[in-house]
């Protein structure tokens, strides 16, 4: 067991909880946190594994930048919607009921 | 490409283009549109005169192209296309002509000619087709064309027709499509050929060439109303008069029974059905549908319905003929194609007139129409007469050829069935010409409508008239040249001796 | 010459067909009411003045047509002439106003089909022509619009249709045998033809529906007496003889004896001719009484053609003596026919000559001697004579001829019976008198001009029959009036008591 | 010259998403039709020197992989480029009229709909496997957004739904690159699939592919992870449902396929490969029969997206172990419904929103007598219908005979009833639309025309999608083209 091949394990508990997250929480923030959690852990697996076997490796370390960026963009999308969801809705959840259901014409 | 190359593209397009035109003319564009489907409709007739003289004298029609891999696209004028190219090509012209008079002042009417024209492109592919899958492309497009005609009146009943005329023709659709492609899996791209492809086949694929022919005939017979596929049929005759008419007559019913003809002839090969064994059972079945929807039609009390019943039943004379293993009956299967045609449609025609004049639909209210429209119900009475088979009109000239070929063919029960059928006619058509002639005429129609001079509007006058005379000219002058039956003799000869 | 034939054939048959087009007009109707008479006219000029032998070929015609004329064909054709020409006179008269043109454009199809039908030689325009005037001749049936002339049509009309599938399926079946669509050619085919009797069984009921055939014959005591006046003339003297004709023309005489269709056919004649008699003598109404007589003559007609099945050496003397037979029995009973829409003067020996008239072709049917009928029935005697027959039931044949013309007095006896109680006094219009006149004279007096064949049969001179038939000529009569004189006067007995 | 069109492709659409965000709606018009005209000449430009010359790599900058952005252009890429560069000026031209200029964030719309191009010409042109994310993700957030223009909570409550599952599955897909390059050290498919020239599989690798397709399904909206998608593609503005449809699902399937054809052989396996086309073909009956229950019109339209996906995935089994020429017959009958189907779907959903217009309603019921009225945006509808019917001749017919070929060629029969039920289906929904629209109904008499331009675009794609089965031949040899291996790593 090296520490590479741990840093993986880890990013994949990691996932793990996010994607228990994701699916099992209603509150679109604590589903928002999950996806970052899961993300990191996608992160940690991704640096770890190649590691583990050639060692220092660069590539992942310059893809792993780049995900955080879109993590980030993703993100930021992400509470704007729901910040803007609640405001109409005033819900913070995808199971309640909004105000109005039908798509009005356009 | 030669110019050869091109007439059939052009005899085509003809139709396809006025189309185009017809649905961008505006609705009030009367005389425009009215001038572009004569048009369109008459240089069709040339193109098709010119192809037939080629196609007389040997002149090879066609082009092709590579459309989806594997695949070719094939238009192409044998004999027998410019059979059924000739037909579609006389008929559309009367059928316009009495559409443009039928739908005076009725709404749609860009629709309607649009989809029209769109159907008669259709037919003129399907005869043209050189493959079958050319073939199939035109079939599934009239299907399509010919939906938005069924349902023209938007009640609810036409639209109830046009789902079950859907449900029908799109699953013979896909069971025709299943055949071809399966076919082509087995056999590769096959054009249509005299003499077919299969007359000496590996005997490993006989099982599945049964099974192929079987699903051809499952799917063509749908619009060729064979039963037990020819539900739709009747049903469809809420649509207006020139659609029934053209529907009967010449497009759909006619599509089906063209491609079930290609199918025994050009792939196959009649020889070679006839060793596959599958050509006995389909006269069987042929047969039965000539007299169980004959005898349907007796109990019709609806006009239309009626004259539906008799088509499916006439349509299966040309399954009939071809299905009989020898020329001679072949030649009376095919000749019925056009006949058929023309005396339908003038009995179609006859009932839109009666319908639109005089707001007749049911048989029951045909007393002494005959003193009212007399030219009408002469074309009426002529139409009735040529079903019968009564001679010399031209259901006798196919009856006659076609029992002549059973019989040649040694298959005597034909005579049974084909006099059986002429009862049958008679019996249900006889007693509506009873009621035209000779019954006294009722207190008052229920919609009488006056156009003047005639009987009726001239647009809607001569083309049933027109039709008639045909039906006894093809019958009386059956053995000149260019008559359908030397025509029909021609391609049989070319397909029995390729 | 060929030329000359070839256009009186092709007028006499196109101008009755083409006839129709003046009812386009509803202004001309008179002009429709007038030219009926002259529309069989080509066709009794080209009876009369054309020796058989020509033809016409019309390579065009549905499957090749080709038109022709023999000695057989001469004589239907001008019975069919005369009688049409006759009726329509009589019909100018006769007519009124109600629906005219629908009827003349009946008359004209019907008379087109019966006259294309004597000269047609292929299979193809025979059976259109014979259809032609089976399904026009429905106009003429039912054209009163009265019920009864409903339900008469109906009849009519369904067994003319099984009649006609039936002659398709036999000509289709004998063409094919013969390979060929030429009349001539399917009788040796038919001989030979392993489906012989198929064939044979379905020419003869086929054409039997119309010639009245025993069992096909339910329509004939509907339709004739309800047509009017013309149309039933024509249709009782000149059409029923379409169905012999179809007979003589398709059916295997000269080929081969068949002594079983020939039994078959004595029996059909026998039953006709003494059935309808014994039917007859219980009806009515004149023109009822006068389409039974005609099933009892077509019966006696059967009689011979059921011999010439069974003695193919005596087929050809035979047909003239069949064709004979039919012309006199055609004009008489058009004759007898026309007089039922007669109306009797009223001066006393006006009325004296008229019944006399009116009787003459009716004692001339029962074989009245110095008459048209005397003559045919001693050719027919002779014609079967039993010892020059080679047929097995040839014996019978004698007292069957002579109960048939007891029983044709009968019926001739009760049709004046019948007429006396319904015909009417007034006047008649001049052209139906003129028409009624004419049939009469050709009846009795024209007929020995006209060209039939009687050689080696009746000694001459032909219209003084000798002594010894004198008497074989005179005491069935007499029987039968002696008949009718008992069972005049047992109905008096019964009715007084 | 073709350094010129690369940077033409990648760099106009980023270029001009900036350049609009500056502007307001009216004038992010002006600017991004000449933005348009400029992309479209240089993806035909691209597709011209593709087809004359073939394929190659290109190395962006004159970075070589993995660390630089390395381009693979062949001919399936070109193709998809100019698809793309059709339907989405199209899309923008009908949405530079149909959208309402007067709401605020509609300015939003133009910049999204840049990057979202920029990223499908990414995901079309990518070489390696971290690069399609990259691109996915930008796809997803800017497809997000643009549903988010709806503005109203049912709108964000549909793109939030969206944004979660496009995120989960760009992590799963993400998941596997990293097993993947744990595994391999290598980010392209060719450098894994040379890899494997002379290794063995190690055990475990199918997981990875298992993780990315999973992803990519997802994204793509394969039955039964389609449930986002309806809701969000019905709720969008139809120009945003259009390119939602047409191209986004496209861009993910499209890594998924090109996964599969490289790897699907080594590393996946016959249960998986029928597994997926088992869920495809569920997709085309389930999404075929939920579009038939439908009241609202783009509801049925997104519906049929669903099913029309599900033949996608027929891909995975028709190109399992089956001989060479049967696969090439599957992948040429998927590529031609990708193309059809973008196109039809496009002209589809753009013509819906042309009779949302004109009634007033987004009920099929609301339909009534519109055939008199609106004939040309219907018969646009219909065309698109006849090609999603897959009815000859157009693109979608010429795929399924392909596909048909494939299946009996293959011996997988039960894949041909799939096509052919899943074409009834079609058209049983389309002609549910028909038959409203032909009902003769006098009461409501009253629609708004809209305008000529409106009707005019999904009458071209709808005739562009007919069209295809005509020329399939010509488009199917030009994505045949040799490729010039010279960059492989």
């Amino acid at each position: 067991m090296t520490a590479p091949l741990l840093y993986a394990l880890a990013g994949a508990i990691l996932c793990g909880i996010g994607l228990f997250g994701l699916l099992w929480l209603s509150h679109l923030l604590r589903k928002l946190v999950a996806f970052n959690i899961m993300g990191s852990g996608v992160f940690l697996v991704l640096v770890g594994l190649p590691q583990h076997q050639g060692g220092q490796d660069p590539v992942p370390q310059a893809l792993v930048l780049t995900g955080i960026v879109v993590a980030i963009a993703a993100t930021a999308l992400a509470v704007v919607l729901i910040r803007r969801y609640y405001h109409l809705s005033g819900l913070t959840s995808l199971t309640g009921e909004p105000a109005s259901r039908e798509g009005a014409p356009e | 490409m030669t110019l050869n190359a091109w007439i059939p593209v052009f005899a085509l397009m003809t139709s396809l283009v006025a189309a185009l035109v017809i649905f961008l003319l505006p609705e009030k564009g009367y005389r425009l549109r009215t001038t572009v489907n004569l048009g369109a409709a008459l240089v069709k007739l040339g193109l098709v005169v010119v192809m037939v003289w080629g196609v007389f004298r040997g002149v090879d029609y066609g082009l092709s192209f590579t459309m989806v891999p594997g695949v070719t696209f094939v238009l192409k004028a044998d004999a027998l296309s410019m059979m059924f190219a000739g037909l579609s090509a006389v008929l559309w012209l009367l059928t316009t002509i009495y559409a443009v008079g039928y739908l005076e002042d009725s709404p749609n009417r860009s629709r309607f000619f649009g989809f029209f024209s769109l159907c008669v492109a259709s037919t003129m592919g399907i005869a043209l087709a050189g493959n079958l899958f050319t073939f199939f492309l035109f079939y599934e497009m009239l299907t399509l064309s010919t939906y938005p005609l069924v349902v023209h009146r938007g009640t609810e009943k036409a639209l109830r027709a046009g789902r079950t005329y859907l449900i029908y023709t799109l699953s013979g659709g896909a069971v025709l499509l299943l055949a071809i492609a399966w076919l082509h899996g087995v056999a590769g791209d096959l054009p249509f050929r005299e003499g077919g492809h299969f007359i000496d086949a590996d005997p490993e694929i006989h099982r599945s060439l049964i099974l192929i022919f079987i699903l051809l005939v499952a799917g063509l017979g749908v619009k060729a109303a064979l039963f037990p596929l020819h539900g739709w049929l009747p049903q469809a005759m809420v649509a207006p008069a020139p659609v029934s008419a053209l529907l009967h007559a010449v497009a759909v019913v006619k599509a089906g029974a063209f491609g079930i003809v290609r199918v025994v002839y050009d792939i196959y090969g009649v020889e070679a059905s006839s060793a596959l064994g599958v050509l006995e059972p389909l006269a069987w079945l042929a047969a039965f549908t000539i007299l169980y929807a004959s005898v349907r039609a007796l109990s019709q009390v609806d006009l239309k319905r009626r004259l539906a019943f008799s088509t499916i039943s006439q349509v299966s004379y040309i399954i009939l003929g071809v299905s009989l293993f020898g020329p001679v009956a072949a030649a009376g299967g095919l000749v019925h194609l056009l006949h058929q045609g023309l005396m339908k449609i003038t009995l179609f025609f006859c009932a839109g007139n009666y319908a639109e004049t005089l707001g007749i639909h049911r048989i029951d209210e045909m007393d002494g129409v005959g003193r009212r429209m007399p030219g009408t119900s002469l074309a009426f009475t002529i139409g009735a007469f040529g079903m019968i088979g009564a001679p010399p009109l031209a259901g006798f000239i196919t009856k006659w050829v076609l029992g002549s070929g059973a019989l040649a063919a040694g298959m005597d029960w034909v005579i049974a069935v084909l006099v059986l059928s002429s009862l049958l006619n008679a019996a249900y058509f006889l007693p509506i010409l009873h009621r035209l002639w000779f019954r006294e005429p009722q207190a008052s129609w229920p919609e009488e409508r006056f156009w003047g001079r005639l009987e009726t509007s001239a647009w809607l006058f001569w083309p049933p008239l027109l039709t008639a005379v045909m039906t006894v000219m093809v019958g009386v002058l059956a053995s000149l040249p260019f008559s359908p039956l030397s025509w029909a003799e021609l391609i049989v000869l070319r397909e029995y001796s390729p | 010459m060929i030329a000359f034939e070839s256009v009186l054939v092709l007028l006499a048959v196109g101008l009755p067909l083409l006839y129709p087009i003046l009812a386009l007009r509803a202004g001309w109707a008179r002009v429709l009411r007038y030219s009926m008479p002259v529309l069989p006219l080509p066709a009794l000029v080209l009876a009369l003045a054309t020796e058989p032998g020509w033809q016409l070929e019309l390579p065009w015609l549905l499957n090749g047509g080709l038109w022709a004329m023999d000695e057989l064909r001469r004589l239907f054709l001008l019975l069919t002439a005369v009688l049409w020409a006759v009726a329509g006179i009589y019909a100018v008269g006769y007519l009124g106003a109600h629906y005219l043109q629908r009827f003349c454009v009946f008359w004209g199809l019907t008379l087109a089909g019966n006259i294309g039908l004597t000269v047609a030689v292929d299979a193809g325009s025979f059976y259109s022509f014979f259809a032609l005037m089976t399904f026009a001749g429905y106009g003429l049936v039912v054209h009163e619009g009265t019920a009864e002339a409903s339900h008469a049509g109906r009849v009519y009309l369904v067994m003319a249709v099984l009649g006609e599938m039936a002659i398709l399926a036999g000509l289709l079946l004998a063409s094919a045998a013969a390979d060929s669509q030429m009349l001539s050619d399917l009788p040796p085919a038919i001989a030979e033809s392993p489906r012989r009797d198929l064939m044979m069984a379905l020419l003869v009921a086929g054409f039997g529906v119309k010639a009245g055939l025993p069992l096909l014959h339910f329509w004939l005591p509907l339709a004739h007496p309800v047509a009017p006046t013309p149309a039933s003339a024509v249709l009782s003297g000149a059409m029923i003889k379409a169905g012999l004709l179809g007979w003589l023309v398709t059916l295997p005489f000269g080929d081969i004896a068949l002594q079983g269709w020939g039994t078959l056919m004595l029996g059909a004649g026998a039953v006709g001719s003494i059935g309808a008699a014994v039917l007859g003598v219980c009806q009515q109404r004149p023109k009822a009484v006068l389409a039974y007589s005609s099933i009892s003559q077509m019966g006696l007609m059967v009689l011979m053609v059921g011999a010439a099945m069974a003695d193919s050496e005596r087929a050809p003397v035979l047909f003239s003596v069949i064709a004979l037979y039919a012309l006199h029995h055609g004009l008489a009973k058009g004759s007898l026919f026309l007089s039922a829409g007669m109306s009797l003067p009223a001066g006393r020996i006006r009325r004296a000559a008229v019944w006399l008239l009116i009787a003459l072709p009716g004692l001339s049917l029962a074989g009245l001697p110095f008459t048209s009928g005397a003559l045919a029935k001693l050719a027919m005697k002779e014609g079967l004579a039993e010892d020059k027959l080679d047929f097995a039931l040839g014996g019978y044949l004698s007292p069957l001829m002579t109960a048939g013309a007891v029983a044709t007095l009968l019926l001739v006896l009760r049709y004046f019976w019948t007429l006396s109680g319904t015909l009417q006094t007034g006047r008649n219009p001049p052209m139906l008198a003129a028409g009624w006149l004419m049939a009469i004279g050709v009846s009795l007096m024209a007929f020995w001009w006209m060209p039939w064949e009687v050689e080696g049969l009746v000694k001459s001179p032909l219209w003084l029959p000798a002594p010894y038939q004198l008497w074989a000529l005179i005491w069935p009569m007499l029987l039968a009036v002696a008949l009718a004189g008992l069972t005049l006067w047992a109905t008096r007995v019964v009715r007084h008591r | 010259m073709t350094l010129w069109l690369m940077a033409g492709l990648l760099f106009t659409p980023l270029a001009w998403a900036v350049l609009t965000l500056l502007t307001d709606f009216a004038w992010g018009r002006v600017v991004t039709w000449g933005g348009i005209v400029v992309q479209v000449l240089v993806s035909l430009g691209l597709w011209l020197a593709v087809s004359r010359d073939g394929g190659f790599y290109y190395g962006l900058g004159g970075w070589e992989a993995p660390l630089g952005i390395e381009l693979r252009v062949d001919g399936l890429a070109v193709t998809f480029v100019l698809l793309t560069a059709v339907v989405a000026s199209a899309c923008g031209f009908h949405a530079g009229v149909y959208i309402d200029p007067d709401k605020p964030w509609h300015r939003y719309f133009w910049p999204l709909f840049w990057f979202l191009w920029s990223g499908l010409n990414a995901v079309w042109l990518g070489g390696d496997l971290f690069n399609l994310y990259v691109g996915l993700e930008l796809i997803s957030l800017s497809a997000v957004g643009l549903v988010a223009l709806g503005g109203k909570a049912a709108a964000l409550r549909a793109s939030l739904r969206y944004l979660l599952a496009a995120l989960l599955g760009s992590l799963a897909y993400l998941l596997g690159v990293a097993l993947i390059y744990g595994q391999f050290g290598t980010l392209s498919i060719a450098g894994v699939v040379f890899w494997l020239e002379d290794h063995p599989v190690p055990a475990g690798s199918g997981l990875a592919l298992a993780l990315m397709v999973t992803g990519l399904a997802l994204k793509t909206a394969l039955f039964p992870l389609h449930r986002w998608l309806p809701p969000a593609h019905g709720i969008a503005q139809s120009p945003v449902s259009a390119l939602l449809s047409a191209l986004v699902v496209k861009a993910s399937f499209y890594i998924a396929a090109r996964l599969w054809l490289e790897l699907g052989e080594p590393l996946g396996n016959l249960a998986a490969a029928q597994l997926v086309g088992l869920l495809g073909s569920a997709a085309v009956v389930w999404g075929s029969w939920l579009a038939l229950r439908q009241s609202a019109l783009k509801q049925v339209v997104a519906y049929s997206s669903v099913a029309q996906i599900g033949y996608l995935f027929l891909l995975f089994p028709l190109t399992y172990s089956v001989s060479e020429s049967v696969s090439q017959q599957a992948q040429q009958g998927i590529t031609l419904q990708v193309i059809s189907h973008a196109l039809a779907k496009a002209a589809m959903f753009l013509a819906a929103g042309n009779l949302i217009l004109s009634t007033g309603s987004n009920r099929v019921d609301a339909l009534t007598g519109v055939s008199r009225f609106l004939p040309f945006s219907l018969f646009s509808f219909g065309l698109a219908g006849v090609s999603l019917m897959s009815l000859p001749p157009s693109g979608g017919f010429a795929a399924k005979w392909l596909l048909l070929q494939a299946s009996l060629g293959s011996g997988q029969w039960w894949w041909v009833l799939v096509l052919l039920t899943g074409g009834l289906l079609s058209a049983a929904y389309v002609f549910r639309i028909y038959r409203a629209s032909f009902l003769e109904n006098s009461e409501t008499d009253e629609f708004y025309h809209p305008s000529r331009s409106l009707e005019v675009i999904p009458m071209v794609l709808a005739l562009m999608a007919i069209g295809l089965g005509m020329v399939s031949e010509e488009v199917l040899s030009v994505m045949a083209l040799p490729f010039e291996e010279e960059g492989s790593p």
